[in-house]
């Protein structure tokens, strides 16, 4: 039975239909990639996942229950956890804490200490502990965020755009934590624009294109794809 | 009238006088009043009247031979502020008098503090009557000493038919209080009563239903700069109807403020202003111009200031020199103290503590001129004595109202 | 006839309470609305339009020119606060607040001490007319229009002038208009400055008819404050709509029950805005659209 | 700040001074100083909420108001015997926080924050003053207290504690300066623990970023609410003390003036600690007061340029400033890092 399913999701702002019929199934156990141009309606997808928006019409099925009217947080206690584009931390507080108000949500105070060094080795965070969130490096808040995401043990983790600005190293070793994730039992969805990325773990892809979902398959599937290809050309054109 | 006139002649005799005046320990008189903040524009002269009163004292030998010594804190019309000072003067400057107060409500911020410490403060205030609080001595008038006065005159002159406007606080609801009941024991009828919240500026639904109810006149008891917006209003609507007030012009000096003919055939009743022509209210304009030659004008609050330094002289050298609440006490309880100041002569009523007054009856004219129809000799505070309040017996340090009166034992 | 009396005494004061809140709340909103600053000194704004009126007629101006050069004194004044002032805390709006506190405290003081405690107004000019048994000043139907005049104005140059849309670009995305040349200090100063303008314009309309006190400007404040609240953060959508909700339930309550109901009214109308609308009409009229 | 051997040995020598206090200070200074400690309560409260919530409000002298008025309205009726007194005090505090309750849910449940959260807080304080100040007519009565109107209500006693066979009035004397002490001890350190437990932990963190708390999975409105209702529990206990103290509140208590002002104390102390808070509200009080001492009329305009100055020069508060100040000083000595 799929993990996530989205029956006819449709959003619009006013006459702007940013998603439309969106019907999308996503198996557990599996890393999925969104992948799509600039304004296909990506974000406002995750957006209607997270709770951030109602959609319009349609309904979101998780884990064999129907979340479409659910609050944000109900979502995510329900166990979907996501990591935002833009790194969203608490930049006046420590790595550690960061991390501790994360775990304190699923963990008493015992367990909450060991898992949060666990976290800090997990993630190479341990050098920047003490330091002020804010003043990290941007991969650095990147993981870190990752790294509260996955506190709360998600059975579904969205990454939306988990590599923007990271270097081509820190870009694979985000590859290599989110394939280790995946390991350990969490299915994953990620927006990604670097298809370095998407080849390194994706097990499967799909493509948004005008609020639909304009094709879907293994990355060699839609690479082979001569519609995605010319999508992105006349994008690139513009 | 005479004193004040011995007193610029003996001049040099009191200067020569003040030299051993010195030696004793001087008489601390604490002074709270607004000099910033809202209800700066009426209390400054009060504060100066004061300092004037404390000028002469001073030069003529003091009171019983000692120096008056002012303590001054500007209190900006803030009720904290009062509550602050109150103690400070009390208890650190360890005054022996305190002047203090506009508001009604710094009043009551301030009493229980002069209650707690047992001080004695003098309230120079007119207000809407009732405190009875063996604590406090008040010179300013109250409702039946204004309203006794207007309203059966101006109902003989302008007819039966009256319509109040009102602050919505406390002096305005008391003061409306009286109104009613002095229009009904004279066979008129209220026509309406409004009462304004305070702080509120526009008048233009009041206007038109004082135009509905027909009046004869309209009695006019509104409180702040803001609702005082009402006559410049009222006159641009040509309302052109009588006014009658206890507050306007003997407080906020509004005919000298606003663009005439806004104040045009308004009748206030007030126990002095500077325009009262009498030799004794003429010498006291000069002396407070002659010592504070940019004053705008001197109302009645800062005559009843003026008056109250010179009645607490008296009962400290009636009580021989002593300070002491209770000694001053006994004096007033002879029932004579009075003094002749610039209003005419008052008198302090024993069982309230509060004054009796000459009441001028005022009329603003089209050019803002003001001339005297009338003039009331010595009219009391009876209300407080006639409902049960007597200092001399009890002291309930409350404040009354005529429909929350003493209860009778 | 006392039909149209009824008629014609409703509508002046339905329109007076209209012009009152919409003259109050127009300095307050484009502030608040463009560019999230609550401005605590906008009362001392509209006082200070006042006294420059008062200044300027006192100097021979006729009223019409010098409630302008009460405007656009206060307007410069407010330029220059913002660029000393609020500039600096763009980024932190809760900290401009207090600094537009400080701002208000030395304004309000500070005219106390030079030009005391309170000065000589101009009369209201106009005289008055009849309708029926009822007079009416026709200063009042000045208001009236100014209001609507203030509305359709800010409506033109934000929505139709260069400066407009650049304004809204900017308030909307700083880094954006910037990065497109758009010199966002001098929109920000401008805007700020309109605010203060209007506010300095209420003033200078409203000090012929009240008393002239540096506190003058509280008495706008509350007004002021229900109507950008009911109305929202938006000033051309929320702020007119809310102004004329508040002036009927104002006046209607005024005309019935007297001046207290009219303000318990107003307070009503507020908390049931806050439960029923909690982001003002602005965020009613734009619900399809967040 | 506030977890070190320095910062412990340095509560309990300000602790030490301030219990010694009365001993060497005459009767002025000590009742001026429970003047002082009494908003302090308020401040500490709206550190809560908006230092460490991120919520600004200006409500918080609408529950210092109610919680007055509740607290005389009280034991105007049914007196101080039997530790009534006490009771009304506790029962005052309880109406601000159910008051700040039903407030609050509207305004969090309606997701209503930053900036405009401010203007709804200080519009409802503002109605609520309004309100008080109409009240002065006869039938504002509720049992045998006057609401009094504009003038404010006055004859309620003094803070009264049941004791064996009798009870004490605590007039602003010693026994209420070490009682408000207790206090102010009692709260302080019930705060510490509370802005370093988990709960404090979520407050700030929905300070940070109000959207990554919620994606943790927690409801924040609850938070907020929970912060909310807590400082507004303070302010009504700033209320409760002050009006036992004077006797006697006023609408004006609630006024915009009032209601700038432990704003002023918090920002300028500074908002983010719960100590900077406490100092600076204390620095400003007495700076106030000391400035409409001795400055005249100038006094409002110093304040005014203070408090500019302050926002444009120490951002994050005098206090908190000069801490920073202090401990990189220190940190430099110490060769640095």
């Amino acid at each position: 039975m799929a993990l996530l399913q989205t029956h006819n999701l449709n959003k619009h702002f006013g006459g702007l239909h940013v998603t439309a019929d969106v019907s999308f199934s996503l198996e557990p156990g599996k890393i999925h990639c969104l992948i799509g141009p600039n304004g296909a309606g990506k974000s406002t997808f995750f957006r209607l996942l997270l709770g951030e928006h109602q959609p319009s019409s349609g309904t979101i099925v998780f884990d064999g229950q129907d979340i479409t009217r659910l609050k944000s947080f109900q979502r995510i206690n329900r166990g979907m956890s996501v990591k935002f584009q833009v790194p969203g931390i608490f930049g006046a507080l420590s790595a550690q804490q960061n991390l501790q108000i994360a775990l304190q949500h699923r963990l008493d105070s015992l367990d909450l200490n060991a898992e949060v060094e666990r976290l800090l080795d997990f993630l190479q965070l341990r050098e920047v502990a003490d330091q002020q969130a804010g003043n990290l490096s941007h991969g650095l808040k990147q993981w870190l965020e990752i790294g509260m995401a996955i506190s709360l043990k998600p059975k579904l983790l969205l990454l939306d755009e988990p590599t923007a600005g990271m270097s081509p190293e820190e870009t694979f070793m985000t590859g290599e934590i989110v394939k280790q994730l995946n390991a350990q039992g969490m299915t994953v969805l990620a927006v990604e624009h670097d298809m370095a990325f998407v080849r390194q773990v994706a097990d499967r892809v799909s493509v948004l294109h005008f609020g639909r979902i304009f094709a879907e398959g293994t990355i060699d599937e839609i690479v082979a794809d001569e519609r995605v290809a010319a999508i992105y050309l006349g994008q690139s054109h513009d | 009238m005479t004193v004040t006139w011995l007193q610029a002649g003996t001049l040099a005799c009191a200067l020569a006088l003040s030299g051993t005046a010195f030696a004793a320990d001087p008489i601390k008189i604490g002074v709270l009043e607004d000099q910033s903040g809202d209800f700066a524009a009426a209390t400054i002269g009060k504060v100066h009247a004061i300092e004037l009163a404390t000028e002469e004292i001073n030069k003529a030998g003091g009171i019983a031979g000692r120096q008056i010594e002012l303590v001054v804190y500007d209190t900006q019309s803030d009720n904290n502020r009062y509550q602050e000072f109150m103690r400070r003067v009390l208890q650190r400057d360890k005054v022996d008098v305190v002047f203090a107060g506009f508001s009604s409500a710094s009043r009551e911020a301030y009493r229980p503090i002069v209650n707690q410490f047992d001080g004695l403060a003098f309230y120079n205030n007119q207000y809407e009557g009732g405190v009875c609080d063996a604590n406090m001595i008040v010179t300013g008038a109250v409702p039946e000493q204004q309203f006794s006065t207007l309203i059966p005159w101006m109902m003989e002159k302008y007819g039966k038919r009256v319509y109040t406007i009102a602050a919505d606080y406390n002096f305005g609801q008391i003061s409306a209080e009286w109104v009613r009941n002095i229009v009904k024991e004279n066979g008129g009828e209220m026509v309406g009563e409004e009462f304004i919240p305070l702080g509120v500026s526009q008048f233009s639904q009041t206007i038109q239903n004082i135009q509905t109810a027909k009046p004869g006149f309209v009695v006019t008891l509104l409180v702040g700069a803001a609702q005082a917006s009402y006559y410049e209003q009222a006159a641009s609507a040509n309302l052109g109807l009588p006014m009658a007030s206890s507050v306007n012009v003997g407080q906020g000096y509004e005919h000298k403020r606003f663009t005439p003919p806004s104040l045009a055939n308004m009748y206030v009743t007030t126990n002095y202003i500077e325009e009262v022509d009498t030799p004794a209210s003429k010498a006291f304009l000069e002396k407070f111009h002659a010592k504070f030659p940019n004053e705008p004008y001197v109302n009645q609050e800062a005559a009843n200031s003026y008056i109250a330094m010179n009645l607490y002289k008296q009962m400290v050298e009636r009580a021989n020199g002593s300070t002491k609440r209770e000694d001053l006490r006994k004096v007033l309880a002879q029932g004579d103290v009075c003094f002749d100041g610039p209003s005419g002569n008052v008198c302090l009523d024993p069982k309230s503590q509060h004054m009796s007054h000459t009441i001028f009856l005022a009329k603003v004219g089209d050019g803002h001129s003001i001339s005297f129809p009338k003039v009331w000799d010595n009219i009391k505070p009876y209300w407080l004595g006639d409902a049960g309040c007597d200092l001399t017996k009890a002291d309930p340090d409350a404040q009354y109202t005529p429909s929350n009166p003493p209860s009778k034992q | 006839m006392e039909f149209v009396t009824a008629i014609v005494s409703s509508a002046y004061q339905f329109g007076d309470a209209f012009a009152f809140l919409v003259l109050s709340a127009c300095g307050l909103a484009v502030i608040f609305g463009m560019m999230g600053v609550i401005n605590l000194a906008h009362g001392e704004f509209i006082m200070c339009g006042a006294y420059m009126t008062v200044f300027a007629v006192n100097w021979g101006l006729p009223l019409p020119l010098a409630i302008l050069c009460g405007s656009l004194f206060a307007g410069l004044v407010g330029m220059i606060i913002e660029r000393v002032v609020v500039r600096r805390l763009y980024a932190r709006p809760l900290d401009s607040i207090l600094a537009t506190w400080g701002v208000s405290l030395i304004a309000s003081q500070g005219t106390l001490i030079l030009f005391g405690p309170t000065m000589r107004g101009v009369g209201t000019p106009l005289g008055s007319f009849m309708v029926g048994a009822l007079s009416f000043s026709y200063y009042r139907l000045v208001l009236i229009a100014t209001a609507l005049a203030v509305l359709l104005l800010l409506y033109l140059v934000f929505n139709k002038t260069r400066f407009g849309v650049l304004a809204r670009a900017t308030i909307q995305a700083p880094h954006m208009a910037n990065a497109l040349g758009v010199d966002t200090n001098r929109v920000y100063a401008f805007t700020f400055g309109i605010g203060a303008a209007l506010a300095g314009l209420t003033g200078g309309i409203y000090a012929p008819t009240m008393t002239m006190i540096p506190t003058m400007g509280t008495t706008f404040i509350m007004e002021a404050f229900v109507t950008v609240v009911v109305g929202g953060a938006d000033v051309f959508l929320g702020t007119a709509p809310a102004a004329a909700l508040l002036a009927v339930v104002k006046a209607s309550l005024t005309s019935w029950q007297g001046q207290l109901a009219g303000q318990i009214g107003l307070l009503l109308a507020v908390i049931l805005v806050i439960r029923l609308l909690p982001k003002g009409i602005t965020g009613f009229i734009l619900k399809d659209r967040a | 700040m506030g977890r070190g051997p320095a910062f412990w040995s340095a509560f309990v020598v300000v602790l030490a001074f301030a219990l010694a206090y009365p001993l060497f200070a005459d009767g002025y200074d000590v009742g001026n100083n429970i003047y002082f400690l009494n908003w302090t309560f308020m401040a500490l409260g709206l550190s809560l909420i908006w230092g460490y919530g991120g919520s600004l409000s200006f409500g918080q002298t609408a529950f210092f108001g109610v919680a007055g008025y509740s607290y005389g309205i009280l034991t105007i009726n049914f007196g101080t015997a039997y530790g009534f007194g006490l009771l009304s005090v506790l029962i005052a505090i309880a109406i601000a926080a159910l008051f700040a309750a039903v407030l609050g849910y509207f305004l969090f449940f309606g997701r209503i924050s930053g900036i405009f959260l401010g203007i709804v807080t200080l519009s409802v304080t503002l109605a609520l003053e309004r309100f008080m100040a109409q009240t002065a007519g006869p039938q504002w009565t509720i049992g045998s207290a006057r609401l009094n109107g504009f003038n404010g209500m006055s004859g309620m006693p003094p803070l009264t504690l049941p004791w064996f066979g009798g009870e004490i009035s605590l007039y602003p004397d010693i026994g209420l300066y070490y009682l408000v002490l207790c206090l102010l001890v009692v709260v302080y350190l019930g705060l510490r623990i509370l802005v370093n437990s988990k709960f404090g932990n979520i407050l700030v963190a929905l300070r940070e970023n109000p959207q990554r708390a919620e994606m943790l999975g927690y409801d924040i409105r609850k938070y907020q609410l929970g912060g909310f209702v807590i400082g507004a529990a303070l302010a009504g206990l700033s209320g409760v003390l002050y009006t036992s103290w004077g006797q006697y509140i006023t609408p004006s208590n609630m006024s915009i003036t009032a209601a700038a002002l432990p704003i002023i104390w918090v920002a300028v102390g500074g908002r983010s600690d719960i100590t900077a808070t406490l100092i600076g509200t204390l620095v400003v009080l007495s700076a106030f007061q000391a400035l409409t001492i001795y400055g005249s009329q100038y006094a409002l305009v110093v304040m005014g340029l203070l408090l500019v100055f302050t926002v444009l020069l120490a951002p994050k508060g005098l206090i908190a400033n000069a801490g920073i100040l202090l401990g990189s000083l220190l940190d430099r000595k110490n060769g640095g890092k």
